[in-house]
């Protein structure tokens, strides 16, 4: 496996070199740019495909992962080993991420308007405005090329690099790395038009929730670190270290060493997944190029919170066993998972922007697989995670191939409004056909359409395991989530594409270039092919006769699974019955604005709003910390009290000064009743400045350091 | 009376104590300051007698209540027009204040909780045998004689310095009229 | 060239003072040529501190490339100059800093051959206390490095400078002074100002001084030593000299001041304080741990709170040189132990790495403002448009002092952060407040500067960074990004020296 | 049986009240209400230490009385302070408003 071994190093290393010649030579140069981003993109895909062909054929891989390793640094006598391994969760990651990684960069020639003029008042840092032609004596509009073209590219390459370095890490600590890259390079995707205010306030808002889950993963790390030495996958998820971990007791909340480091790691997880409450920024992210939305949404970033929370299941579970209750860290992560599922589908429910009502369903989506690693079927997890990203990807760039022809419909009839609006669509399947036939199978997986879609497969798969949880509120919480997310699926696709134009726009818009439609269909096939790859054996009819690939690669044991038929038909129900509600909700849509489903307007409206949860943060912690940053911190502490002591320190130093000087210099017999009269005078003056309530400050201060002195010789001393 | 109950009406008499002494601190009216303060002062004295030294309780009555209080209301209302005038409606540095506050009450109660006797209980029965040995105690110049007279020469000076004031300054006003 | 390597530290020592005696012949007219001497003479030092690095014996214990000169026998001082792990970065900081700070100052005009001499000769002092092995000879280079600053601000600062030097000048003193009397004092007990000798002699002590039971002259001594340094360091509460000082420095002065200067404070604690008193730095690192968090989280609070950009950056200095407090007092508190090893390699890495990224700060701060004069958040604002390169050296600098994994701080972050967690849990878990508010400020500052609509009062006043200001960032970029792929750059020097001590 | 540290409690948390009512009261007059209930936190803290222990030694008892003493004369002086600066300032006020109409 030597040649093997070599290859796994290198696959992110090509997005690595394209980045930094892209960016350091290149960026003025839009073909060269996009040929070095692409084809690095392409020699990782090569790469990958070549590893994971590999790992399928090796027989015993489970037990014989690619691994290789070197020492990064010594402290004290303990080296930190670092290195990249491939194992069957890796090779699933690897499989997944190189294939939409590539549609994704073809995808972005076409849509970033490759081969189009350049717009005569497209400035850096704003969408393309379109150029202007004349046609027949009439000035019109023609799509422009993106003013940063080449930033872009490297960009996404270092994107890539991050997203390939996270899923080869053997270790946590280069996990860490991978993430936190991707964390910088999401922030400058979605700010990518940064001369617009709201996506320079979305890029800051992404970074600073994910870097909150963030600074308590760097918690868990240390914590983990100090623990045990070592971050390496081997070693901290090998048995002895596991057991030594789980006897040991924290004394917070009751929680084990194991389990607090999981629960830590999974406030990581929380962040970058953008699973309840860190999920505002998510939606927001919106305002970044479509192809950054697909790459974040549904490649990459968000699937790296999954992945991590898959690798980290044994620290979650530590203690537990096959079908005892669930232990407290599980229940968190579970209900977490669950919740947002949940949560996520009602407010998706209710979005009339296309790419917003994606963005809602994604954070549902991934509720669901968080719901399965809390509930004990990581691997499952990793199956829809595998299915998610396909087909979440496919819808993301359907939107944005949407986007594309509404906007060139707008221009070509002159017409202004939100390109993103569904409620300004309609129509639009005979206008662009492989965009809607592509939408219509990632809708159709997305809402879990029966048997055909991959999506079904892997959402049944979470729904029969759910089942099995004593309770059961997870599964019937997961199973309104599949109904919610099938009528949303329908309703997105009965506005967009069905029906007649309800716009100037929607009626000129025209099919995108070959660059976008081409990755649209190979992600459209795996939308659907991908599920039969893991078809249970126990599943009625079908099952057995075609082999479960999946679980054999993976490991999972079926043996002891009963699949009982009532998941199976609940999942089947739901899933027909939503889409059938949401298109009978919205077939008839007529106008621009009434909303079928807005009932109780109050109600629609705070829904829309994602419960107002970006209000109440505002009130909780955003205004807080700009009050303790801006008043306290900077203005009462250290200006007042700080330099408060310090000015009256100094002028007591003045005065004293003076007063020797005075009483030296200034001979007393000098002075006569003048200099008297001038003293009161001045005696006065001082009492008023006194009266004015300066002593009451002095008196604050003083206070505050007794305190401070008090306490500390309170806590050292006694 | 049953524990309980005397724990009841301690703990009342301890809110009403705290309840009204913060209502006095916070008052906008100085009037309604004052008064806040007289029922915080009397249920200090019902503290007193909580203690079992009702001697105590009376003094409390008689000079923070009949004297200091009423001494302060007075000084209120006669000079209540300018007073309102000058009173601003809000306090300030309401929350510097809070925090260095706060600070000295954490302090406080970590300081108290080293005391030895802590934990221990106080009696609720009546000491008033103590009276006459307080009494000697004061008076005794071998015990606290000394003190005693230096307060009663404290107080004259207060009282000749008060009139001194008060007056002092009227009769100078008139004469540069 | 025997003779070189046997002087090599009083080589790197001096030359930039006798770089200074040059410039004082040199005609004070002929800018250029002062700019290119110095530049010339500073980047000598350099190359010695590489050919040291070169040299460095990763596996010997003790002080390396050792040299003893006569000074002043009669009190048993004499000049004793070596290096070891943890003061070889700071060496090599400081005389790479110091020809960038020079290349930084080309657009100085006003009285440029004093300037540039007092550069050199703080780069003297700065060096003089990084080489020293003596308690006198340390004390002095300490001094030394004061009066050069001063003027600097003083001379060259803005509009407040002459409020922000004094406050400098006189925050430092006070804390001087108690370290003049300990030392004196521990030189006189042990009879020698070798810190080696020092170290053994005065740790044996068991008698009681001056009728003082020794224990009470140690915490003394202690406080008298800690309080000198937390004062350089700064460590909260007596932080409020640095933002004004950065503030009103020139930006070549405030690129030193954060990138050295900070350094010097940190480095006593580790060369003196641990050492000395072993006993009292367990004893009092609690308190010490809390003043790092203060500063940590505070610094955060109140760099986030900044509408001035200097003033920003001036605070992360707080916030950072907090975390290297952290994890001094992790280390006094677990002496021994792995923890303390891996705090204190965290923390003489991260000194380094601040000490680069603070200074490109300060100096991409510099750029902004000899353009625009005016250093206000507010009236800045989609600067990208016009600067690109600027852009991507600016988010660049900032993600290595934010820390961002793949860059300088991060591996030094991590180290501080799991070697201090298991000795001071909550204080470490409340110093992740301070990380946050890490992202919250750096990504105001990007925010306020870059993005955004382009203000157009700056239409046509704005160019985009000179090749000469490239040439300043580009060695501080190298070493942000080569110390975060392979930390092993310096992390072995480092721990050769902590394994021994620590 | 009323346990000692309510007592101790109750006048440490009276004491900060006091506190905050000097620290916030803009007027004179506030500020010396602010400071009765500091004194008279201080005296429950004395007689409940003096009823805690023996009772043998009388200083609690003694300070207490000297507390009520002290407390009584300050209160007689700043308030004839109060006044006659009162007095004062009333007439600045009226100057000033007759130097406004000439």
């Amino acid at each position: 496996m030597m040649e093997l071994d070599n290859l796994v190093w290198l696959i992110p290393v090509f997005p690595l070199i394209a980045f930094a010649v892209i960016l350091l030579f290149t960026t003025r140069k839009r073909v060269l740019s996009h040929s070095i981003a692409i084809g690095s993109v392409v020699l990782s895909w090569l790469a990958s495909m070549i590893v994971v062909v590999s790992a399928v054929l090796t027989p015993d891989f489970k037990s014989n992962p690619i691994h290789l390793e070197i020492p990064w640094f010594t402290t004290g006598d303990t080296p930190f080993v670092i290195g990249a391994q491939v194992d069957a969760l890796g090779a699933l990651g690897l499989f997944f991420v190189s294939w939409t990684v590539l549609m994704i960069f073809i995808y972005s020639t076409g849509y970033h308007n490759f081969g189009q003029p350049v717009g005569d008042k497209d400035q850096p840092g704003l969408p393309p405005q379109g150029a202007a032609y004349k046609e027949h004596g009439k000035t019109l509009l023609q799509p422009s090329v993106e003013p940063m073209y080449g930033r872009f590219f490297g960009i996404a390459s270092l994107f890539a690099f991050a997203m390939f370095l996270l899923i080869l890490a053997d270790n946590l600590l280069t996990l860490y790395i991978g993430w936190e890259i991707m964390g910088l390079c999401s922030y400058l995707l979605i700010g990518f038009w940064y001369a617009k205010p709201s996506a320079r306030d979305a890029a800051v808002k992404a970074f600073i929730t994910t870097r909150l889950g963030d600074v308590f993963m760097l918690l868990g790390l240390a914590f983990l670190y100090a623990r045990t030495g070592s971050l390496q996958y081997s070693v901290i998820f090998s048995h002895e270290t596991l057991s030594s971990l789980t006897s040991q007791g924290t004394g917070i909340f009751g929680l084990n060493a194991a389990a607090l480091a999981g629960l830590l790691l999974f406030i990581g997880v929380v962040g970058k997944s953008a699973q309840w409450p860190l999920h505002v920024w998510l939606p927001d992210a919106m305002e970044g190029p479509t192809p950054v939305s697909a790459m974040i949404h549904a490649a990459t970033m968000v699937s790296a919170g999954v992945y991590l929370a898959i690798r980290i299941f044994p620290l979650i579970s530590s203690g537990w066993e096959t079908g005892a209750p669930l232990t407290t860290a599980m229940i968190v992560v579970s209900s977490i998972g669950a919740f947002t599922a949940l949560f996520g589908s009602t407010i998706a429910l209710t979005q009339r922007d296309v790419k917003r009502t994606l963005a809602y369903s994604t954070i549902s989506q991934l509720g669901y697989m968080i719901a399965a690693v809390g509930i004990g079927a990581p691997l499952i997890a990793a199956f829809h995670l595998l299915t998610h990203a396909f087909f979440k990807a496919l819808l993301f760039l359907d939107s944005g191939s949407v986007i594309h022809g509404m906007e060139h419909g707008q221009m070509h009839s002159g017409e202004h409004g939100d390109a993103q609006d569904m409620f300004r669509m309609g129509g639009l399947a005979r206008k662009m056909p492989i965009t809607f036939f592509t939408f219509f199978i990632g809708a159709l997986a997305l809402a879990g359409f029966p048997l055909l879609t991959a999506g079904f497969w892997s959402k049944d798969a979470i729904l029969t395991s759910a089942y099995a949880v004593p309770g059961r509120i997870i599964f019937w919480v997961l199973v309104t989530a599949a109904f919610l997310t099938a009528f949303y699926s329908m309703r997105q696709i009965t506005l967009v594409f069905l029906g007649k134009p309800r716009t100037d726009g929607a009626a000129h818009a025209s099919e995108s270039v070959k660059s976008m439609t081409i990755p649209l269909i190979f992600l459209a096939v795996f939308a659907v092919a991908i599920g039969w790859i893991g078809i249970p054996a126990a599943f009625p009819l079908i099952g057995g006769h075609v082999p479960d690939f999946l679980a054999e690669f993976l490991g999972i044991s079926a043996e002891g699974e009963v699949h009982s038929n009532v998941p199976l038909l609940a999942s089947v129900i739901v899933s027909l019955g939503g889409m059938l509600l949401g298109w009978l909700t919205y077939r008839s849509q007529k106008g621009t604005e009434k909303d079928a489903i807005a009932v109780i307007r109050p109600v629609y409206n705070f829904v829309q709003r994602g419960y107002d949860f970006d209000r109440l943060y505002n009130v909780l912690f955003v205004r807080p910390a700009k009050w303790v940053s801006e008043v306290f911190t900077a203005k009462w502490v250290d200006r007042v009290l700080i330099d408060g002591i310090l000015h009256t320190v100094a002028s007591g130093a003045l005065a004293l000064g003076s007063l020797f000087r005075k009483g030296v210099d200034v001979p007393v017999i000098n002075g006569g009743a003048d200099l008297t009269a001038r003293g009161i005078q001045r005696s006065g003056a001082g009492i008023r400045h006194v009266q004015t309530g300066q002593v009451q400050q002095y008196m604050v201060m003083s206070i505050f350091v007794l305190v401070i002195a008090a306490a500390l010789a309170l806590v050292f001393i006694v | 009376m049953p524990l309980n109950l005397l724990y009841a009406v301690f703990i009342f008499n301890a809110i009403v104590i705290l309840g009204s002494a913060i209502c006095s601190v916070t008052a906008r009216n100085l009037i309604h300051a004052a008064l806040w303060m007289v029922l915080s002062f009397f249920s200090i004295a019902i503290l007193f007698v909580f203690m079992g030294i009702g001697f105590f309780a009376v003094i409390q009555i008689t000079i923070y209540i009949g004297a200091i209080a009423v001494l302060i209301l007075f000084a209120i209302m006669l000079t209540r027009r300018s007073m309102q005038e000058q009173e601003d409606k809000r306090l300030k540095n309401v929350w510097v204040a809070l925090l260095a506050v706060g600070g000295v009450l954490t302090v406080l109660v970590m300081t108290l909780r080293q005391i030895p006797i802590f934990g221990e209980s106080i009696s609720t029965t009546q000491v008033d045998e103590m009276v006459p040995a307080l009494g000697k105690a004061l008076t005794e110049p071998a015990q606290y004689g000394l003190l005693f007279e230096l307060a009663s020469v404290l107080l004259l000076a207060a009282l000749i310095g008060a009139i001194y004031l008060a007056f002092d300054r009227k009769k100078a006003e008139g004469e540069e009229k | 060239m025997n003779w070189l390597i046997d002087n090599i530290l009083l080589v790197v020592l001096f030359l930039p003072t006798l770089g200074a005696l040059i410039l004082l012949c040199l005609p004070g007219s002929k800018s250029r040529l002062l700019l290119w001497t110095a530049l010339g003479i500073s980047l000598i030092p350099l190359a010695f501190t590489v050919v040291m690095l070169l040299r460095f014996n990763y596996s010997a214990e003790g002080y390396q490339f050792m040299a003893d000169y006569q000074w002043y026998a009669a009190i048993q001082s004499s000049l004793k100059l070596g290096v070891d792990g943890i003061s070889l970065p700071m060496v090599l900081l400081t005389t790479l800093l110091t020809p960038l700070a020079v290349l930084a100052s080309f657009k100085i005009s006003q009285n440029l051959k004093a300037y540039l001499i007092l550069f050199l000769l703080l780069e003297t002092g700065s060096l003089g206390v990084f080489v020293s092995l003596d308690l006198l000879m340390f004390f002095v280079f300490w001094e030394v490095g004061l009066v050069p600053m001063y003027f600097l601000i003083n001379q060259w600062g803005g509009e407040n400078r002459n409020y922000a030097s004094l406050k400098f000048i006189l925050f430092t003193m006070t804390g001087s002074l108690g370290l003049l009397l300990a030392t004196q004092l521990i030189g006189v007990v042990s009879g020698t100002y070798d810190l080696v000798q020092v170290v053994a002699k005065w740790n044996a002590l068991d008698q009681p001084l001056f009728g003082i039971p020794i224990a009470t002259v140690k915490t003394i001594a202690f406080w008298a030593f800690a309080i000198a340094f937390a004062v350089k360091v700064p460590i909260w509460p007596f932080h409020t000299w640095l933002p004004d000082a950065h503030t009103e420095a020139p930006t070549a002065g405030s690129m030193i001041l954060a990138g050295v200067l900070l350094k010097l404070g940190a480095y006593g604690f580790l060369r003196f304080v641990l050492p000395f008193f072993p006993e009292q730095s367990a004893h009092f690192a609690g308190a010490l741990a809390i003043l790092a968090t203060l500063a940590i989280v505070l610094g955060a609070f109140g760099a986030y709170g900044q509408k001035d950009f200097k003033r920003l950056v001036a605070y992360s200095s707080i916030n950072h040189m907090g975390m290297v407090v952290l994890a001094i007092a992790a280390a006094a508190a677990a002496a021994g132990t792995p923890d303390a090893a891996s705090a204190v390699n965290g923390s003489v890495l991260l000194m380094f790495s601040h000490g680069v990224a603070a200074a490109g700060m300060f100096f991409l701060v510099g750029v902004i403002y000899d353009q625009t004069h005016t250093r206000d958040l507010t009236r800045l604002g989609g600067f990208w448009q016009k600067t690109p390169v600027y852009g991507g050296i600016l988010i660049f600098t900032s993600m290595a002092a934010l820390g961002l994994p793949g860059l300088s701080g991060f591996v030094s972050e991590f180290l501080i952060v799991s070697g201090s967690l298991p000795v001071f849990t909550v204080l470490t878990a409340v110093a992740m407040l301070g990380l946050l508010f890490t992202g919250l400020y750096t990504l105001k500052a990007i925010r306020d500067v870059l993005h955004g609509p382009f203000n157009v009062e700056w239409a046509g006043h704005l160019n985009d960074i000179s090749k000469r200001e490239t040439a300043v960032m580009v060695p501080l970029m190298l070493f942000m990004i080569g110390l975060g792929i392979w930390p092993r750059l310096l992390l072995d020097i480092i721990n050769a020296a902590v394994k021994h001590i620590f | 049986m009323i346990p000692f540290a309510w007592y101790l409690l109750i006048a440490a948390a009276l004491f900060c009240i006091g506190l905050f009512g000097v620290l916030t009261r803009r007027s004179a007059i506030g500020i010396l209400l602010g400071l009765e209930f500091m004194l008279n936190a201080v005296n429950i803290n004395f007689l409940a230490f003096w009823r805690a222990g023996t009772m043998q030694a009388m200083s609690g008892a003694v300070f207490s009385v000297i507390i009520f003493a002290v407390a009584a004369a300050e209160v007689a002086v700043g308030l004839a302070i109060i006044i006659s600066v009162y007095r004062s300032r009333r007439t600045v006020v009226v100057a000033e408003i007759s130097d406004l109409k000439e």
